[in-house]
């Protein structure tokens, strides 16, 4: 496994509160360069979370730009996974 | 024309309207209508049905700093492209609230009310929709994220129509 | 449901739009949303083609005492068969009053934004056309009454439509 | 002429600046008993403001309640002129 720099990992709302035992900082790596890897690899790692994560209108962002599945992750991006907004 | 004034701050204080619509007008020349909207924490949650459910203790409410703000400046923006608008405010509490306290206001000036109206409205309607928060209500000690109201995202996709 | 909360002001003192709110919402229960309208006067008054015409010095605004809070009371009651909204306040200042003064205030309460919106714009378009508040202008040392704008009329008829 | 009672005639707005020669306490008499009759003999009275009186959108109420041309003034009523509003 070679590492290819380290990125944030952020969740918010519902997620972050079942996702404690996720490490905030990653490393991009064979198994995780686009955010359909991380996510795949969220799910192998907890299924409760990864079964979240596929839920409609989950988004991610990516240095606070929503971004789509295939966005390959850079090293020092800020990646977090969005739960259904509820504001105002 | 003039450019658009924007102001957008997330903030755990209250606010007062009076202040902010002044705040609001500083600057900004033959402003005639300002159109504002409180929203504030309501004792009852509903469901979607419209039945009440019990009786909320707190509301805690959640951002993504940075980006809920330029989330906020995009729809503001998005605003002003539709309609006439010579200034915006818009302000978002966050952190833990009682019922009857302020959340949300926005505050829209136009030299005219219809323009003031629908961008007011529509701020709300994307904001609702759009912006990186997050509600958590607390009622009889157990605290429970809010789904999203799926009246929302359809009163939003009207905008569209 | 609670019986709707009303309140209509003819002054010739400014308001605070804070207060007036607060004032809205005593009583009131399980409101989650204010829209509010403030109506200020223009530096430069506009023609139907929207030219701007000379410098504004003054407007002075002149009511039928008693007629007027009754059109505007019977407008906020129609605008309640309409929508459901728990609370209104109308301010309407007369005297003269200078350029970027308030004129008028709209604060509406209601569960829902929707139906304060819609509320708050209903009343200030039928206002505008039905309460008897008559405006004179002076520019340049001169008297002129306001004529009405048909643009006023041709929104309110749409209420109707 | 034969006096049925004293009513108030007001005038508000643009009318009132061109009716101050018109006393507001008028007596209700043969001429005098509708308010398409009180117009009329405005117009005698004052053409120019009865001109005005005439003109579109200009809306007559009695004891603060809009009435219509037919209406037949009682002793002690407040009848009012209103020109076109332009409140708000």
């Amino acid at each position: 496994m070679s590492s290819k720099g380290i990125f944030r990992l952020l969740f918010f709302g519902r997620l972050r509160d079942i996702s404690h035992n996720i490490d905030e900082n990653q490393a991009i790596k064979d198994e995780i360069r686009s955010i359909k890897d991380l996510t795949s690899w969220l799910d192998a790692k907890d299924p409760v979370l990864g079964k979240e994560l596929v839920k409609p209108f989950v988004l991610v962002s990516v240095n606070k730009n929503i971004v789509k599945n295939d966005y390959i992750i850079s090293e020092g991006d800020e990646v977090a996974f969005l739960p259904p907004v509820t504001g105002g | 024309m003039s450019p658009l004034k924007v102001e957008v701050r997330i903030q755990s204080n209250d606010f007062d309207i009076e202040m902010e619509i002044e705040n609001l007008r500083l600057d900004l020349a033959n402003i005639g209508a300002i159109v504002t909207f409180c929203g504030l924490v309501r004792e009852f949650e509903c469901n979607e049905a419209g039945r009440n459910l019990d009786v909320l203790s707190k509301l805690i409410l959640e951002h993504y700093p940075g980006m809920t703000e330029k989330c906020i400046e995009d729809i503001v923006k998005e605003a002003a492209n539709k309609w006439n608008i010579e200034g915006v405010i818009v302000v978002h509490r966050v952190g833990t609230l009682n019922p009857n306290e302020k959340i949300v206001f926005v505050g829209v000036a136009s030299a005219h009310r219809l323009e003031a109206f629908r961008a007011a409205e529509f701020i709300m309607d994307y904001l609702k929709v759009h912006a990186t928060l997050w509600k958590k209500i607390v009622i009889n000690g157990e605290q429970k994220w809010i789904e999203p109201k799926s009246s929302d995202h359809i009163k939003f996709q009207s905008w569209s129509d």
